[in-house]
């Protein structure tokens, strides 16, 4: 029982980096309706940037400011030169294009800061939290600042004149455009804030996993799982569904004997696809029903 | 014309059909007969519970109680990808076409039920395979002849004006030569002239290929010139039945449709 | 008054349909009555081309021709499913490794001849696809993506346990010995498996083509393109679903066997998602929904990475990036869009 | 009376097929003009053009300026609201969600809970379900719903594109006199595309006939009616 309880706790440590990646998975999903494969990608760019302003001296909060401020405009530009051209190419054209970006990215930071593994400071520090040896300083901040940003983006979506306007022209562009939205900034927005959760969270990230260009290839497809097994439609959902990869991964890694660590993510996505069967709109999502 | 009780069993019996989905009652313990050969009319205003009726009639729905008899057997047992099969065809009300595919290739989907082939014979083209093809060929040549639609045959349905795309989706379900067709709203959209042709051709295809006909329309006019029997609903509840004169004066029909001030 | 019945879906500015429309490009076949004549004398063409090109180049371009057309019929396999039918699938990679793996082991250790390792292969491959397209059934778009995926994630960490390591080589994988060209044929064994894989390639195609005009494949993209209706034609949409998922990897699998015999090995880590993600893109740059653009995607998927990696060393992924980029920037629908709007443009003229 | 929209010789096509083949009507200030026409004639293709939604060529001015070759959102941002066709409810979102989408483009924010509980007073229906997602609203609730929401851009111009289509004639009723009390009470300038065209030469000042792409009849909507030859092929009566 120990034992399990242990696993637990650990799951959930981890659990708070896919998190936090689901939740950038769901704010790019809300904008323009599909899952951006070049988001990890992305994510630990903006986190090399942020290692390279601590490099020239920068302090770590300020680096942490700027980097998201780089990332959201970033996010932007990227939106703007690359996808808005080819707006209206067929879905899976996009997906390719989001295949590119991911290999240009990756083989970028590659060829800038070389595939050593760096280490990245934690603002938390990594004293044991409780005096438990199973979550430390740095992962209950993660937590915490995983919840912070769950907050944020509710009260954005919900209360906020932008919030709606973006939600409204995710699900309905042309009658959006009918009310005088710019459906394409609402777009590019999407893209700036997507990436700019993407910096935090590869910034929470690296003290853990350490820095290096393929760091967040394992991490994005975690944070996948999390946001689909949450519901896409569903911030919170998705949060939950992070913490719960975590956990699946963790259990079964202890308790399924061939598993073994090579096994874990193939077995932790077998019970993903095992819950969507049952509930195929995500344990949180809501269902579209359509009639005839 | 009575109600087919007497002249053995009718093509289409609904018994008592109630559908709820999550508290909202749609159809409340709806029940009438269809003989043979007639076009029956179902009406009512918005709302009133017609297009979840046809829903329950080609088991896209199943109804929480109640029974649905086609030649005296229940449907409700069955999926509803053998409705075609078993001769219920029907149209939709926003017209349901595969938009991708030509005039040509929706037809000849519609005729899917009545063949055989399998993906073997159809990938090596197996004489059986051949043969089924001609035979959708010619089902479908012959029924975009009868309804005028040879210039477009080879078009995406996707550009075709909402009229011809409603054509389209007749011919689709003729393909599989129903027994019972039903068509939902089939006028909507379209002018005076087309409406009032419209009429001609329901009768015309329960004439000329032996079909029996359910109809859901808000267009009164037609309803009332070509139908034998009109069932009127409103709130999912059976307000009115009979011939189109009775129940056009029928006083719960009137004010369901045209509130309390109209007499 | 009951808010369900007359909830309707819209087709000009509803919600759904506006995603589910643009999954596949718009022109489903750039095919018309009037090209009809070009379109057989450009068939005609090409497989003369084909037979006689192994005569004038080296034996490794050969082995990439062969290659190249490997790649192709997993594509068509993919294209079956995605573009005619509609689904979607990152766990090809999977049905490819199945194939290799059935035709290593049955090569190797039961001795069987390499030309009857397609057939199982393309047999073990259906029933594994149409097993998966059965929980598959209940989940679309992206879930159908994470569930493929999942496969796809799965397969090489499988084919690595050690129960399995008595018929899978392990991390070691497989050594295949190449066959030689039958009945004393005055050909090589690169020579013979490029007319070999042609022939195969060719049979898969033609059998391709039959099936999406016939019957059978018009009931697969009315699946694709309104299920309702479909299922209202008499389709029975679970099955032919799933029957497309089996057919889909019946080809995959074909293909798999194929490579694992020109290649001469198979290994665990040659069939990770990246196999999957290419046979995607081969699929878009080709063309969703029209077969022949299959051999573009193939060649595409073999050859451009070389080609980026001569360009730049260090940044080879960067240009392979830019490559890809500009293709769907010039042709945002694939070769297929692109062909077809060039044949617009003429006959418009 | 001043013009509020003049079309001038407005083309279209969708791909190769032309739709309109220069068209020209105007629309006066405060009025109401209806746009009658056979399915297919081109009249949902006119309002689609006039919000920038199709590629057209000619010349479209509103309060003077030529607004051809603006985006669909800049259009609506001048005061010009377009119902279309299917209504184009936000169908997830809630009835009050949708009103403020309505006015989203609105610079003068204070005034929008104002207007919603105006929108309300006009519709007592929707107030009734104002947290209820838009999808789960009977047909003519959601046409009342899309009338709002365009109300709510405070319009110089609605488009109402099939207002009556699929929804039962009490229904029909009811909304045009909502119509006709807003066009006065309101001051919005209505141009209607209406199959039921009985209904729509009731309430409008003007009417033009259009024939596959082209104007072939324009004059007082009371004349237009009165016509014998209209009287037959249009209104069925």
């Amino acid at each position: 029982m120990e034992l399990f309880i242990q696993q637990v706790l650990a799951g959930i440590s981890t659990g708070a980096i896919y998190a936090c990646m689901a939740l950038a998975v769901v704010m790019i999903y809300q904008a323009i309706d599909h899952l951006n494969f070049a988001q990890g990608e992305m994510a630990m760019f903006s986190t090399f940037i942020a290692w390279q302003l601590i490099e020239k001296c920068v302090p770590y909060w300020l680096a942490f400011v700027l980097t998201v401020i780089i990332s959201f405009i970033g996010g932007i530009a990227i939106e703007r030169i690359v996808f808005k051209p080819i707006e209206n190419a067929p879905v899976l054209s996009h997906v390719v294009i989001f295949i590119a970006l991911y290999s240009v990215i990756n083989s970028a930071a590659g060829f800038i800061w070389d595939f050593t593994v760096k280490s990245f400071p934690s603002p938390f520090g990594s004293a044991p939290l409780f005096g438990s040896s199973l979550i430390s300083a740095h992962q209950g901040g993660m937590v915490a600042v995983t919840l912070v940003l769950l907050l944020l983006l509710y009260g954005f979506f919900s209360f906020t004149r932008v919030g709606l306007a973006m939600r409204a022209a995710a699900a309905n562009p042309a009658s959006s455009r009918l009310v005088g939205i710019r459906v394409s900034w609402m777009v590019a927005l999407g893209w700036g804030m997507a990436t700019a959760l993407g910096s935090i969270a590869g910034m929470l990230i690296a003290p853990v996993v350490f820095l290096e260009p393929n760091m967040m290839i394992s991490i994005l497809l975690y944070g996948f799982a999390g946001a689909v097994l949450g519901g896409l439609t569903s911030p919170g959902g998705a949060v939950l569904g992070g913490f719960a990869v975590g956990v699946i991964e963790n259990l079964a890694g202890t308790y399924i004997p061939v598993v073994g660590s090579e096994l874990k993510l193939p077995i932790a996505l077998v019970v993903i696809v095992v819950v969507l069967v049952f509930k195929p709109a995500g344990l949180f999502g809501r269902v579209v029903v359509s009639r005839v | 014309m009575s109600s087919g009780s007497g002249d053995g069993v009718p093509l289409l019996e609904v018994r008592d059909v109630a559908v709820r989905f999550d508290g909202i009652v749609a159809l409340d313990g709806v029940s009438f007969k269809l003989p043979k050969g007639q076009i029956l009319g179902l009406i009512g205003p918005n709302g009133a519970g017609k297009t979840t009726m046809f829903n329950c009639l080609s088991r896209l729905y199943t109804p929480t109680s109640g029974d649905v008899l086609f030649e005296g057997k229940s449907i409700l047992g069955r999926p509803a990808y053998e409705m075609a099969a078993i001769g219920i065809g029907r149209t939709f009300q926003n017209v349901a076409l595969f938009s991708r595919l030509t005039v040509r290739e929706n037809v000849l989907i519609g005729g899917h039920s009545h063949t055989t082939s399998n993906f073997f014979g159809d990938s090596l083209r197996l004489p059986s395979a051949r043969r089924t093809e001609a035979q959708l060929e010619k089902t479908a040549n012959e029924l975009m002849d009868y309804l005028h639609l040879g210039d477009v045959a080879d078009r995406p349905v996707a550009g075709l004006p909402f009229g011809t795309q409603k054509r389209v989706e007749l011919a689709r379900a003729l393909a599989a030569s129903p027994k019972l067709l039903l068509l939902d709203e089939p006028a909507g959209g379209l002018n005076h002239d087309e409406v009032h042709e419209l009429g001609r051709l329901v009768k015309q295809i329960r004439d000329d290929r032996d079909v029996t006909v359910l109809l859901v329309e808000h267009h009164m006019g037609l309803v009332m010139s070509i139908s034998e029997n009109v069932v009127a609903l409103n709130f999912g509840k059976k307000i009115a039945e009979g011939a189109p004169d009775v129940v056009r004066k029928d006083p719960e029909l009137i004010r369901a449709y045209l509130g309390g001030e109209a007499a | 008054m009951s808010a369900h019945e007359e909830t309707v879906v819209h087709h000009d500015i509803g919600e759904s349909p506006e995603g589910a429309e643009r999954l596949i490009a718009k022109p489903a076949a750039p095919e018309a009555k009037a090209g009809l004549q070009l379109r057989h004398f450009v068939f005609v063409a090409l497989l003369v081309l084909a037979f006689v090109l192994p005569a004038f180049t080296k034996n490794f371009v050969v082995f990439q021709l062969t290659q190249t057309m490997v790649y192709a019929i997993a594509i068509v396999g993919l294209n079956l499913l995605t573009g005619f039918n509609g689904q979607f699938s990152l766990g090809h990679s999977a049905f490819y490794a199945v194939g290799a793996y059935t035709a290593a082991i049955l090569m190797e250790q039961a001795g069987l001849s390499y030309v009857w390792t397609l057939p199982v292969a393309g047999i073990i491959c259906f029933i594994l696809g149409f097993l998966f397209g059965l929980p598959a059934l209940r989940l679309e778009g992206v879930y159908l993506a994470l569930a493929t995926f999942a496969l796809a994630a799965a397969t090489p960490q499988i084919l690595k346990l050690s129960p399995l390591e008595h018929w899978t080589g392990g991390v070691q994988g497989i050594v295949i010995t190449k066959p030689d060209a039958p009945f004393g044929l005055p050909l090589n064994q690169d020579q013979w498996l490029y007319y070999f894989t042609l022939i195969v390639g060719l049979i898969l195609y033609l059998a391709a083509r039959n099936l999406v005009t016939s019957r059978t494949g018009r009931a697969l993209m009315a699946i694709r393109d309104n299920p309702i209706a479909a299922r209202s034609m008499g389709v029975n949409t679970s099955l032919y679903k799933a029957s497309a998922f089996g057919l889909s990897a019946f080809y995959t699998g074909v293909a798999g066997a194929l490579g694992a015999i020109i290649v001469q090995f198979v290994a665990p880590d040659s069939f990770t998602l990246t196999l999957s993600i290419g046979f995607l893109v081969g699929l878009v740059v080709g063309g969703v929904g029209w077969l022949p653009g299959a051999l573009f995607g193939g060649a595409f998927l073999l050859f451009v990475p070389n080609i980026a990696e001569n360009v730049s060393k260090g940044l080879s992924g960067a240009v392979y990036g830019l490559l890809l980029i500009a293709i769907i920037y010039v042709m945002p629908s694939g070769l297929a869009g692109f062909l077809q709007l060039i044949v617009s443009k003429v006959r418009g003229k | 009376m001043s013009k509020l929209l003049e079309v001038k010789n407005l083309r279209a096509s969708y791909g190769q097929v032309r739709v309109l083949h220069g068209l020209n009507f105007s629309l006066e200030e405060g009025g109401v003009t209806t746009l009658l026409g056979a399915n297919g004639a081109g009249k949902t293709t006119t309002l689609r053009a006039i919000c920038g939604m199709v590629k057209c060529s000619g010349e479209i001015l509103f309060e003077g300026k030529n607004i051809l070759g603006k985006s669909t959102e800049d259009v609506a941002r001048l005061g010009v609201a377009h119902i279309p066709e299917g209504r184009g409810t936000f169908t997830r979102m809630t009835v009050e969600e949708n009103l403020q989408l309505g006015a989203i483009s609105r610079r003068d924010t204070q005034n929008i809970p104002k207007d919603i509980d105006k929108m309300f007073d006009h519709f007592p229906r929707l107030k009734q379900r104002r947290t209820q997602q838009a999808g789960t609203l009977s047909g003519g609730e959601q046409q009342m719903l899309a009338i709002a929401r365009a109300l709510m851009l405070r319009p110089r111009l609605m488009l109402l594109d099939e207002p009556s289509f699929g929804l039962a004639p009490l229904v029909v009723k009811e909304m045009f006199e909502i119509l006709t009390a807003l066009n006065r009470e309101e001051k919005a300038s209505m141009l209607i595309v209406e199959q039921n065209a009985a209904l729509a030469l009731g309430i409008a000042d003007e009417a033009y006939l259009l024939e596959t792409g082209s104007i072939v009849m324009s004059g007082p909507a009371k004349q237009i009616g009165a016509d014998e030859n209209v009287r037959r092929s249009y209104l069925g009566y």
